[in-house]
């Protein structure tokens, strides 16, 4: 049952090759249905049991094994099919079946990520995420760079993933690790050669500052679903896999490395920060703006302390949330009025009120209104941050987030307020489909926002993770 | 055959090589440089014969018999490629050869 | 695990009903506003007055004194064992609400008329309910948590209002000023709340003023500042106060619900509510007292800088939260929240007359093309008189009983200079109000012709929608001030027992009574009002009144027409280092240290590539010569072995 | 006594194929030096190779290459001309290298001499005895019994290079005939243009 929901998707998107090639309404509904129901095995399946089929046993065991459990995998995978659900409902780009075929490719391999009990099958998944993205960066996209410093990046993080799962596999003879099992010591250089492994390929897909290099490109490249898809969820990716994957098997390295990862985060989340507030270009304020918040996931995550953990879990789904919406809302933006140089924008919440409301509730989620979402997230990170000593870290934390109330608001009211440039034509409001999309996701925030009780209890980050942390860190 | 002589016959054999490699690369005209070749492979026999006379077993003679067959099979081709190339060529020279350069 | 999402066991359904049914009009109005249009504004005033009428109902239940606490306690939904949160209605809080609801509900009636006619007028009742809402979430919490989520959500309704008309470049530009700052302000109270939270592990106000105790001096310093710095931004004490006059740029019902009555008071209410934080620690309170005093004194400075009627009541709402704060901030606490509970009142009566004026003239707010409106506008110079007497402090009005009590409790916590201060600004504010009086009704008329009570621009609303809610706030202009009188036994301070009770501090041993520093003050006030009367309304003066206004304003001089400055220095210390840093780390950072060194490294591949291409030359012999170095070394390597072993 | 005979004769005959002017010199050179090479494997009781070195060799590619020679040389009168493109080497430098490398190798060979086996005498039988070491006979029962598969590849690395120049030289269908007249003027403005480019560098 639970492969069903990495191959489902992957299978139902090649299936919609059968519909003609025109059949553009029709292939966006099998990928809408198609979604629901891996959101609704989803939600079912927290209490199915794991799925294992031996697979290598000659240089080290390694066996298909996917799990869904009650733990941060579940809220992501469910956060994954939402997302899609929603995305695939609204894609306005040429040839509409191949794009949701891609977009469904990506949503199994995601899937597949998130669901991996066994680190091969991780890595393999964490690969099979690029092609898709690519695919629709070469076919969909003018400028090729950016298809190609993506594939650049991503494939370098992919190998140094799939070299590090070899060598664990080999050093710990299993590579059937993650989330249950004993965890395997390893000799210290092997342990540390492998974690910079599976750190690089993290920090890559994250992103993390200086290895964001590709983000802006592929972000303002990308079509809104897509993109909504890639910074909504795989970037959680990224931290799935230090949550789950380095704190549990590289404890002490982890330890060794936080103060680096934790200024590298720091950085990012300050210079993304500044970096949303001069951009000309829309979706570029939302890339800098999910660096910026990704940098405050990561640090939760490097400080190491539950409460910061929990943070990062609602935070990570906030972000999901809220970023999907932010990404549809700029992508409708762009279809109506055909550029995303703010200078050129205004006036459009006039004749377009619910997308203007759309937008605004999106922009206010992303720059941590109480209560909303991204304010749970974000006031159980910091103080977790406070409580583990980081006094330095909260303070720039709550600095950058006034900067986020102004560049979010710069980014709404350019576009949706201001004097009407009339010179172009009427636009069309939102249909009635692109409401129907957004609500979910808004209502996902709210009741994050306003009880994210209900999913930390039901969250508590596999319990490996929390007896693997020093409860309190010894602060000098 | 004396004590040490095989190592005479070694280095002989060591001498004629590497004259036909200086053929090869000296001499700028393909025939030539297939003269070279050859002269490099029966380098090589008279070794085998030499080191089979010593160990006394047939077997080098059965590879030298190989390596002629070779060396004919490599003439042969050789000299049809030098045709098919300067058939219609004012001269014959390896160096205006160059189309296949990097 | 979804099952129990929102689990809210209504123990007090009044106290729910208050809390909930503005945000239910506002997501009514919200989703069918652009059908229903003027009947919205109907819809959205008779969900307010609900409101207003489950508050008063709700009265007994907030004086019900139970096991120790005073109020009705209406638990919510918990985040974390030390995060829950929760409803409190008590005498402070119901205060608050009354006030709230009940001005709130006045100002809706007057909104009806003011916007008639306006397309987007459902969308304005939206938000203002959305406004009430977000003020009780504030007011009505029992925690930290709840005070920052409804402080963050009133940020937000302010930020709408203001940038109602969203097609004026100014009032966009204003909106995100007034935000921007107010996040500044949640970041205060987050800071807060986190010290509390490691020290206490809670966030609910029982328990932290029950372990008051445990906090170390400076950590109580420190939370009592940051949470001064979430005061100071939203009721706009000095270094943060620069969005209030801006804030003018949103319709004039909502300068007056949102910057005169309730959302400005915020940071009175948050010291009142934590007074055993300001209790334990003198320093705090002497800091917040000269932040308010220097508050009240800039913003009666500034007042007399400005030709726009609002602009003028935005800084006189500045001076007297300053007066709030000085009062709440030392401990006064009572005669601040009395002053609040005055000040709502006739703030409110003064701007919806100015709403009425400027409505009337067509949209004109510069008083300096005003001008002779008293035959004219009889009912809007009674409304505007009354208030300016009430905010000056004569005798019979709300303002004397306020401001003096805040004055005499200043004296009693023994600050004098602060009180030099606050009689200071007493008679400046007598000084720009009647100056605004006189200019505005005195002499001859400078306005268009056709201006009158009824004419006015086509509006289709009856009159009387917009000067019944001012006639009814003229009552508590008077009224609110014989509730004090009476020192201890008055109905005021009996109300406030259970709160104030326990924390009187001792008092300072006086020279003077109450009585007799109250005849300082009016002494003071009366000079400041001769003094306006003789350089704005004699007959000599009145008569070349234009040309005088007009000299006046060229002599107006830089620090006050730039409002000292403030704004600049806000701007050039916080606004634009950051957008530098932004275009610093976009020029160099990104495009030269990332791309620059991917670009490198395909440079490098490139040349590298180059490099090897030329070993192709194309001439066999050349090939020939590698090959034979090749088998060269190889005999070399086995001779060398060979000779070595 | 004969061996260094021999051994002179071979590197005499080498150095002439290198440095002949003419290929035709070179071939001749080459012709004397597969028949002194004859002789040597006949000095280490080999007859049947170099009875084949004779017939294979100096018989069949010896030649093959003066066909080619004569084909290439029609119309050509010398086959190298205009500037060599490999540096130079000085006579005497290049008779320094010889003399080094020999020096090399003899020393080399010496110094493995304790390595390899001592040649021992055959047992006297009379040269081209049926039994004898090196005798056709015995070579020939090899070839066919133990040794097959050296004599499989032979057969097969033979037919490749036959199906090799038939494709290479033969003429294709598609190849216009050449037109000689178009032919020899072709020739002709390409040797002026090597003479124009000689007396230009």
């Amino acid at each position: 049952m639970i492969t069903a929901l990495i191959l489902g998707p992957i299978l139902g998107g090649l299936l919609l090759f059968a519909l003609p090639r025109t059949a553009d309404a029709a292939a966006r509904a099998c990928g809408v249905v198609l979604a629901l129901a891996a959101l609704v095995v989803t939600l079912t399946g927290s209490t199915l049991p794991d799925e294992s089929i031996a697979w290598l046993q000659r240089p080290f065991i390694a066996n298909y094994h996917v799990g869904l459990g009650q733990g941060l995998g579940f809220w992501l995978v469910a956060l994954l099919n939402l997302c899609t659900m929603c995305a695939i409902a609204v894609i306005k780009v040429p040839r509409v079946r191949d794009f949701t075929a891609l977009m469904l490719l990506l949503e199994g391999s995601m899937a597949g990520v998130f669901l991996a009990r066994d680190l091969l099958v991780f890595a393999l998944f964490w690969d099979l995420m690029l092609l898709p993205v690519f695919l629709v960066l070469i076919g969909w996209c003018g400028h090729a760079t950016a298809a190609w410093k993506y594939l650049i990046y991503n494939v370098l993080g992919g190998l140094t993933l799939l070299l590090a799962t070899a060598a664990f596999g080999i050093a710990a003879g299993t590579t059937d690790v993650i989330g249950h099992g004993p965890i395997p010591v390893l000799t210290p250089t092997w342990a540390a050669w492998i974690f910079a492994g599976f750190a690089f390929a993290f920090l890559v897909k994250t992103p993390v500052w200086p290895f964001h290099g590709w983000m802006p490109e592929t972000y303002v490249e990308l079509p809104a679903p897509m993109v909504a898809l890639v910074s909504g969820i795989q970037s959680k990716a990224g931290l799935y896999g230090f949550l789950v994957i380095a704190w549990v098997l590289f404890a002490e390295q982890m330890h060794a490395m936080v103060p680096v990862f934790g200024s590298l985060a720091v950085i990012g989340l300050v210079y993304g920060g500044c970096m949303a507030l001069v951009q000309s270009d829309i979706k570029r304020v939302v890339a800098y703006s999910s660096l910026s918040h990704l940098g405050l996931i990561l640090l939760a995550i490097m400080s190491g302390q539950p409460l910061a953990l929990q943070g990062a879990i609602v935070y990570m789904l906030a972000h999901g949330l809220f970023n999907v919406a932010l990404f549809l809302g700029l992508g409708f933006v762009e279809v109506r009025e055909g550029t995303r140089v703010l200078s050129r924008l205004g006036g459009l919440g006039v004749s377009n009120p619910r997308l203007a409301g759309a937008l605004i509730f999106a922009a206010l989620a992303a720059l941590g209104l109480p209560g909303l979402g991204g304010f749970s997230g974000e006031l159980l990170i910091l103080t977790g941050l406070y409580q583990a000593g980081d006094y330095w870290q909260t303070i720039v934390a709550l600095l950058v987030i006034i900067v986020a109330a102004a560049y979010m608001l710069r980014l709404f009211q350019g576009t949706m307020q201001g004097p009407v440039s009339d010179d172009l034509p009427q636009r069309p409001d939102l249909s009635a489909v692109e409401v129907l999309a957004l609500i979910p996701l808004a209502a996902m925030i709210v009741l994050l926002g306003v009880n994210p009780s209900v999913l930390s209890s039901g969250v508590e980050p596999s319990n490996a993770v929390i007896h693997a942390l020093p409860l309190q860190k010894e602060r000098a | 055959m004396a004590v040490g002589e095989l190592s005479n016959y070694v280095t002989l054999s060591a001498v004629l090589f590497f004259l036909g490699v200086a053929g090869v690369i000296l001499r700028r005209n393909p025939l030539v440089m297939l003269m070279g070749v050859e002269l490099m492979l029966n380098a090589s026999n008279l070794a085998l014969v030499a080191f089979s006379r010593a160990w006394g077993s047939m077997v080098g003679h059965i590879f030298a018999f190989l390596v002629i067959t070779v060396a004919a099979a490599e003439a042969a081709i050789g000299l049809a490629i030098i045709v098919v190339v300067f058939h219609r060529s004012a001269r014959v020279d390896v160096d205006d050869v160059t189309i296949l350069k990097g | 695990m979804l099952h129990h999402a929102v689990g809210i066991s209504a123990h007090y359904p009044l106290l729910l009903a208050t809390w909930l049914l503005p945000l239910a009009g506002a997501l009514l109005l919200w989703s069918t506003g652009p059908r229903i249009q003027a009947k919205g504004a109907v819809l959205g005033t008779t969900v307010l007055g609900a409101a207003f009428v489950t508050a008063l109902l709700s009265i007994p239940d907030a004086l019900r004194a139970a096991d120790g606490y005073v109020g009705a306690q209406q638990p919510l939904v918990t985040w974390l064992p030390g995060m829950s949160l929760g409803l409190l209605l008590d005498p402070l809080s119901l205060l608050w609400t009354l006030v709230i609801t009940g001005v709130g509900f006045l100002i809706h009636v007057y909104s009806i008329g003011y916007l008639a006619g306006d397309r987007a007028i459902a969308r304005f009742f939206a938000y203002l309910n959305f406004f009430v809402f977000a003020m009780l979430t504030l007011v009505l919490s029992d925690n930290f948590l709840g005070l920052l989520v409804g402080w963050g959500l009133v940020g937000l309704a302010s930020y709408f209002l203001i940038g109602f008309w969203f097609e004026k470049p100014s009032a966009v530009a204003a909106s995100r000023k007034a935000f921007v700052i107010n996040v500044a302000g949640d970041v205060g109270i987050m800071l807060a709340i986190f010290i509390l939270f490691a020290q206490l592990g809670t966030l609910s106000y029982g328990g932290v003023f029950a372990h008051v105790a445990q906090l170390s001096p400076s950590t109580l310093l420190a939370v009592c500042l940051f949470l001064f710095v979430g005061c100071a931004a939203k009721s706009a004490q000095v270094p943060l106060h620069t969005w209030l006059p801006d804030a003018m740029e949103g319709p004039t019902p909502v300068s007056a619900l949102i910057h005169a009555a309730t959302m400005v008071t915020a940071g009175v209410y948050l010291i009142a509510r934590c007074h055993p934080l300001w209790d334990a620690s003198p320093d705090a309170r002497a800091f917040v007292g000269v932040v308010g005093a220097i508050t009240a004194l800039v913003g009666a400075i500034l007042g007399l800088g400005q030709w726009d009627i609002k602009r003028i009541l935005a800084y006189s709402t500045m001076s007297q939260i300053g007066y709030m704060i000085m009062g709440v901030g030392v401990g006064a606490y009572q005669a601040g929240v009395l002053h609040f509970f005055a000040h709502a009142f006739f703030k409110a009566q003064l701007f919806l007359g100015a709403g009425i004026i400027i409505h009337a003239l067509g949209d004109e707010q510069d008083i300096r093309r005003m001008g002779g409106l008293a035959r004219k506008m009889p009912f809007a110079l009674l409304a505007m008189l009354t208030g300016t007497l009430a905010i000056c402090g004569i005798f019979p009005f709300s303002g004397f009983f306020s401001k003096d009590a805040i004055l005499y409790g200043v004296l009693e916590h023994g600050h004098p200079y602060l009180y030099f201060i606050g009689v200071l600004t007493a008679a400046i504010t007598a000084y720009y109000m009647f100056r605004m009086l006189f200019v505005v009704f005195a002499g001859q008329a400078r306005t268009p012709a056709s201006v009158g009570e009824h004419a006015g621009h086509a509006h289709h609303a009856p009159a009387w929608l917009m000067q019944l809610p001012v006639a009814l706030l003229i009552v508590p202009t008077i009224g609110i001030g014989w509730l004090a009188i009476g020192g201890e036994q008055s109905p005021w301070a009996r109300f406030f027992e259970p709160i104030f009770g326990a924390s009187l501090q001792p008092l300072a041993r006086l020279g003077m009574s109450e009585a007799t520093s109250s005849l300082v003050v009016t002494s003071v006030v009366l000079l400041g009002i001769a003094t306006a009367f003789f350089v704005y309304a004699t007959p000599q003066a009145l008569r070349n009144a234009p040309e005088r206004l007009q000299r006046e304003g060229q002599r107006m001089p830089g620090m006050l027409t730039h409002a000292f400055y403030f704004d600049d220095a806000l701007d050039g210390l916080f606004v634009q280092p950051t957008r530098a840093l932004g275009r610093f780390c976009a020029a160099t950072v990104e495009r030269d240290v990332l791309d620059g060194g991917v670009h490198d490294i395909t440079v490098g591949a490139r040349w590298l590539g180059h490099f090897f291409r030329s070993f192709q030359t194309g001439f066999v012999r050349a090939y020939a010569l590698v090959l034979a170095l090749g088998v060269a070394a190889f005999a070399a390597y086995y001779v060398l072995v060979g000779v070595t072993r | 006594m004969l061996f260094w005979f021999l051994a002179v004769a071979l590197i005499a005959s080498a150095v002439a194929v290198v440095t002949a002017a003419k290929p035709v010199y070179s071939v001749i050179a080459l012709l004397a030096h597969f028949v002194t090479l004859a002789v040597v494997y006949v000095s280490l009781s080999a007859e049947f190779l170099a009875v084949t070195q004779i017939l294979v060799y100096s018989g069949a590619i010896l030649i093959l290459f003066l066909f080619v020679i004569a084909l290439l040389s029609s119309g050509v009168d010398s086959f190298e001309v205009g500037p060599d493109r490999l540096p130079k080497l000085p006579m005497p430098a290049l008779f320094a290298l010889v003399i080094t490398l020999v020096a090399i190798v003899f020393s080399a060979a010496h110094a493995f001499a304790h390595v390899l086996p001592v040649i021992t005498p055959t047992s006297q039988l009379a040269v081209g005895s049926a039994a004898a070491f090196g005798s056709v006979a015995t070579f020939g029962a090899m070839l066919f019994t133990s040794q097959l598969l050296p004599f499989e590849i032979t057969a097969l690395i033979l037919m490749v290079a036959v199906i090799g120049v038939v494709v290479l030289a033969g003429d294709h269908a598609t190849l216009t005939p050449p037109d000689h007249e178009r032919l020899r003027a072709i020739r002709r403005r390409e040797r002026e243009a090597i003479l124009r480019e000689g007396e230009a560098s």
